[in-house]
């Protein structure tokens, strides 16, 4: 599996991103700086958590609009898997690839720890390795984690199965506990937790692994 | 010219940053604030002179970075 | 337009720029002539308590800075200790104290911001932050909201720099009320071979600008940063500056990228006072001359003066000496991450600092003088007179005793705090905050970092060597009870006015206490920072001499963490107990201590603090204990309360010896460890113990749902413990503005 | 009555978003724009409906909370 992390200036888990990758799926990643948008071609494009461009304005904004991202958006609208966790969910949403926006967190400070989620649907290429409903332990750490859609775009995603992980516990006030979402077609996956943070017990446990041996069974 | 763009919630969304002015001024014993609402003002000074000619431009940067249209309505002034 | 301040110097002037009439005299004595407005500028700075340690240098050189494993002691940036496997670590703490009382948020920041800098400025990569924060009896009403933004700030900063902020402390003391403390630490990883450091060397090769653009930020930080604080000090606002993570995380990458080619010669950030200091400290180091033209400097604002671009402390900048021709190369690199880069100046063979500007020379001052003539006052000092033993009496309920102390300011939970900072970007963090010590793996390694930030402010209150002694040994310990070898520490002197003699005293005491810790524990100072004056209206807050302490462990696997893992282990207690309450936190919790006056605190046996020490460590790094606390405030019953909480498990122990149980259960006796192992390993470890001569008591064990201390002496559910001791800072802090 | 306050950076204070927005217009193609400073906009929805009285609170509000008058300035319209 050939992978792309992105780097945005201020992107800061994008080296926790390529080991966590190297780790579980043996291969290294390619690190693609953000202004270098005609990257070789790919399997897996992942967007790594940060500040990315200080997270001014609004978190992820700038970056959505670079160039490396028009790149990416048309691979991802092309069929590409892509990943955004936590700076690269808000990145993913500003871009329009996902729906809703990722505001202010309810108790407006920055939270990390550890949240229990449940995985709502391990019918997508990156949850197939869970069961459906298992609880899992993963850390979060964000300041604008909220998820905010409106109603019809809630119910659309309930239907659709496109929720992929719910918070089992009030963590920042999103809508409907949503922790995760996928776009349509399945390819896209942006989540608020950090599943590179928990691969190994010393970290604090291994229920991220199965996100990324899901992604690397699915495209071998 | 100066554009003043003011860049805010739109109804229905839930504002957090709202939400707790409304908290932290009630704590701090100022009664009969009924709501707050908290939004982005931000300003630019612009090389354009023409009025109309502006007005697209900075329409045109508030819907393409400065505003997100999925929670956010923006409206311009200039000067 | 081009402008020059051409302010004349008045003896006003001069006191309003912090210098005395003789100090003046020694300038004009220095430079053969009364200096211009800038020179008196950078005078003011480069004399100013902070960048000259002029009341404190004479003290500092009696610590003890050297071992075999030390690379660089004090002097540079910040202290290299040698890790093996041809690594280095760079760690250094600094204050903030008086920007964070004046406006909390950006002054935590910015000393965030600060002490990176020092740290990566001498090729580490910043891979842990820590911070030391005192702040004002809780129910002042300044102290939630200066709490918060602190908080804030910290996080704001180094959760956007993408460093994890692992560990600190939180005290409150109403001698903080007027003046709060906010000590900030990083720590970095470095090759051995590729440590920079900030002598200049090389006539004719050019002095390099990177990082954000200079504006007339903080312009008289230094000298503020001197000054005691009256009513009136809330009006020198402006001089606060605002830091910018985002530019620091670029410059942290730039910087690193530069340092992987050769082309540096030299390299400092520019902290206090800025650009001046920078380039002094830099000449100096070198014994060369500068040569600035200060048309070139990169400014944010219009019609900056020189005395301005000087002085300025603009954050998230850096100046470099570059070998001749690599400028080319490294712009480009600075350019890639959209970072201001100019060419200002040369190194001359002058020995002077000469800046140009509008074609003009405006300043012209020896560097030498600026540096070496700085006043040093060896100031009279009054030792602390030596404090009475307390009989401390027993409490009425000895359950509400325990549950006043673990569920109030001082030992209640820190989780509100450290749950805003990201305390796991890097991917490295083994131990989290909340135990004895972080632990942060050496990146792609077995070997990992232990770090923590101790002092116990009123035991050097009531005994300044005693207290200096603790401190260090505190770490000491600390960093022993989850299993690494302490190596080294970097400090932060906190004191009040050092021209009164008790104040002076308290130094001086604190010193004499800390070197002799050091010695003993061959746990040398490689950094460290002090901070003086600080006091409102006269009243000076309680000496604290924040120690940053490091060790190493070989094999991170085998780690010990303060919760019980096990129910029916065996808990054991390694060392003696005995009556110290003296300004014990029990004492001073429930039995209002003489303020003036306060007990004797507990002493430190440092022999026996390392033997005990030693001795437990070989059980952790063999792999037999897994289950580790020192014993600190609040003495057994908080220990044992911790491992529990920790653990969600219950204990029951049992105490057998000639104290008054309230001694047993409070006092804060030092050298104490208690471990929780299954009843095999307890055995061999008890025995070893006293053949080493070492006291270990079986106290119980493990397992049920209460805390329980001589069948019910003390007898607290594990839910009521726990909730008493999580709930205090959320509900403190609830509704904070 | 509503209140509508502007809280703004000092002059001189470093302003990283104002800075980072002039960039990222730059970026886009948006040429002509000088200068860019982002600052927050807060509503207010009063009971009081004197305006003396108002204007009274709500200054005591902004020093208070609503703006850190160390480094930002603040300015309030009602209508
Ligand atoms: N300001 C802070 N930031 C981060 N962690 C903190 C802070 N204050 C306290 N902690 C953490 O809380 C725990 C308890 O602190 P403390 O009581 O000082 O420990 P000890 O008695 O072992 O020195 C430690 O793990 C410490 O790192
Ligand atoms: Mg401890």
């Amino acid at each position: 599996m050939k992978s792309a992390v992105i780097v945005f200036p201020g992107s800061n888990c994008d080296r926790d991103m390529a080991v966590a990758l190297e780790k579980v799926t043996g291969v290294k990643p390619t690190m693609v700086w953000h202004q270098d948008h005609d990257f070789d071609a790919v399997d897996f494009i992942a967007l790594p958590g940060g500040f990315s461009y200080g997270d001014y304005l609004r978190c992820g904004a700038m970056s959505a609009r670079s160039n490396v991202m028009t790149e990416v958006v048309k691979r991802a609208a092309g069929g590409v898997p892509t990943l955004g966790i936590c700076n690269g969910f808000q990145v993913l949403t500003e871009t329009g690839l996902l729906p809703g926006a990722l505001m202010r967190n309810a108790g407006l400070h920055f939270v990390c720890k550890d949240v229990k989620l449940s995985v709502e649907n391990a019918d997508t290429l990156f949850t197939a390795d869970y069961m459906e409903g298992e609880e899992i332990l993963v850390p979060v750490a964000h300041h604008d984690g909220n998820y905010f859609a409106d109603d019809d775009t809630l119910d659309e995603l309930e239907d659709e199965g496109r929720v992929a992980f719910r918070y089992l516990m009030d963590v920042n006030g999103s809508q409907r506990g949503i922790a995760g979402i996928t776009n349509a077609r399945g390819n896209i996956l942006g989540m608020m937790p950090h599943p590179e943070r928990m691969i190994e017990p010393a970290l604090g446990g291994s229920h991220g692994r199965k996100l990324f041996t899901s992604i690397m069974n699915r495209l071998g | 010219m100066k554009a003043r763009i003011h860049v805010t919630l739109k109804n229905g969304v839930l504002d957090p940053q709202g939400k707790a002015i409304e908290h932290a001024l009630g704590n701090l014993g100022f009664g009969g604030v009924d709501a707050a609402r908290q939004g982005k003002y931000i300003e630019l000074d612009l090389v354009e002179t023409d009025r109309d000619a502006a007005h697209a431009s900075v329409d045109e940067m508030c819907r393409k970075l400065l505003a997100n249209t999925v929670i956010e309505n923006y409206s311009i002034e200039l000067e | 337009m081009q402008k020059i301040d051409d302010t004349e110097i008045t003896p006003e002037i001069v006191k309003e720029h912090g210098l005395t009439p003789e100090e003046y005299e020694r300038i004009v004595g220095a430079m053969g002539r009364a200096p211009n407005y800038t020179e008196l500028g950078i005078y003011s700075v480069m004399w100013s308590e902070h960048c000259s340690y002029k009341s404190s240098r004479f003290h500092l050189k009696k610590l003890p800075t050297e071992a075999p494993w030390v690379i660089c002691g004090p002097g540079e940036n910040a202290g290299v200790i040698d890790i093996g496997d041809d690594q280095a670590v760079i760690f250094k703490m600094e204050s903030h104290n008086h920007p964070s009382y004046i406006e909390p948020y950006q002054g935590a920041a910015t000393g965030v911001g600060g002490i990176l800098r020092d740290v990566f400025t001498m090729g580490a990569r910043p891979v842990a932050n820590l911070n030391a924060l005192r702040f004002g009896e809780p129910n002042h009403p300044k102290t939630k909201h200066l709490l918060a933004g602190v908080v804030e700030g910290v996080g704001g900063y180094g959760n956007c720099v993408g460093v994890p902020t692992v560990g600190g402390e939180t005290n409150f003391d109403p001698s903080y009320n007027g003046n709060i403390l906010v000590n900030a630490m990083t720590v970095g990883i470095a090759d051995k071979d590729k440590i920079f450091y900030c002598a200049a060397a090389g006539v004719g090769n050019p002095v390099v600008y990177v990082g954000s653009k200079t504006g007339r930020d903080g312009i008289h930080g230094a000298t503020m940063a001197s000054a005691e604080f009256t009513e009136d000090s809330e009006e020198k606002r402006p001089t606060v500056q605002v830091g910018d993570p985002f530019t620091e995380k670029l410059l942290i990458e730039a910087c690193l990228e530069l340092m992987d080619t050769d082309a540096i010669i030299a390299i400092q950030d520019m902290g206090a006072a800025g650009l001046t200091s920078s380039s002094v400290e830099m000449a100096s180091k070198g014994g060369v001359g500068f040569e600035l033209n200060l048309d070139k400097v990169p400014q944010r604002e219009e019609n900056m003066t020189p005395y301005e671009m000087c002085l300025s402390e603009s954050q998230e900048r850096m100046l470099m000496v570059l070998k001749p021709g690599r400028e080319a190369m490294a712009q480009a690199i600075f350019e890639k991450w959209e970072l201001d880069f100019a060419v200002i100046g040369e190194i001359t063979d002058t020995g002077k600092l000469t800046l140009t500007f509008g074609g003009e020379i405006v300043g012209d001052m020896p560097i030498n003088s600026l540096v070496d003539d700085a006043p040093e006052y060896e100031r009279p000092y009054v030792a602390t007179p030596k404090r009475e033993v307390a009989d401390v009496p027993a409490a009425n309920d000895l359950n509400k005793a325990v549950i006043d102390l673990i569920g109030g300011p001082h030992l209640c939970s820190r989780r509100w705090i450290w749950e805003q900072y990201d305390h796991m970007v890097m991917g490295d963090t083994i131990q989290r905050p909340g135990g004895d010590a972080a632990v942060v793996r050496v990146h792609g390694t077995d070997k990992a970092l232990a770090i923590c930030t101790d002092v116990t402010p009123r035991y050097c209150f009531a005994d300044p060597v005693e207290g200096g002694r603790q401190a260090v040994a505190e770490t000491w310990r600390n960093i022993t009870a989850v299993g690494g070898t302490p190596l080294a520490i970097t400090n932060c002197l906190n004191f009040g006015n050092p021209e009164r003699t008790d104040i002076m005293g308290q130094f001086v005491g604190c010193l004499e206490g800390m070197a002799e810790a050091c010695r003993a524990l061959d746990y040398p100072i490689v950094s460290g920072n002090v901070s003086l004056y600080n006091e409102t209206n006269g009243s000076g807050i309680l000496p604290t001499p924040a120690i940053g302490g490091v060790g190493v462990m070989a094999d991170s696997s085998k780690m010990a963490t303060i919760d019980f893992k096990r129910a029916g282990d065996v808990v054991l207690l390694l060392g003696e107990t005995k009556n110290e309450l003296g300004s014990s936190l029990y004492q001073r919790e429930l039995f209002a201590d003489d303020e003036q006056n306060p007990s004797a605190p507990p002493h430190v046996d440092l022999a026996l603090e390392r033997r005990t020490g030693d001795f437990v460590r070989t059980f952790i790094e063999s792999g037999q204990v897994d289950t580790c606390h020192d014993l600190s405030d609040g003495g057994l019953i908080a220990a044992l309360a911790d491992m529990a909480i920790a653990g969600g498990m219950g204990v029951n122990v049992t105490v057998e010896n000639d104290l008054p149980l309230h001694a047993t259960l409070f006092s804060e006796t030092q050298a104490r460890y208690l471990i929780a192992a299954s009843a095999e390993v307890a055995g061999a470890i008890r025995k070893k113990a006293n053949e080493a001569g070492i006291p270990a008591a079986v106290l119980g064990a493990t397992g049920g749902k209460r805390l329980r201390v001589n069948d019910g002496a003390v007898d607290i559910t594990m839910n009521k413990l726990t909730k008493a001791h999580a709930g205090w800072m959320p509900n403190f802090m609830a509704n904070a503005s």
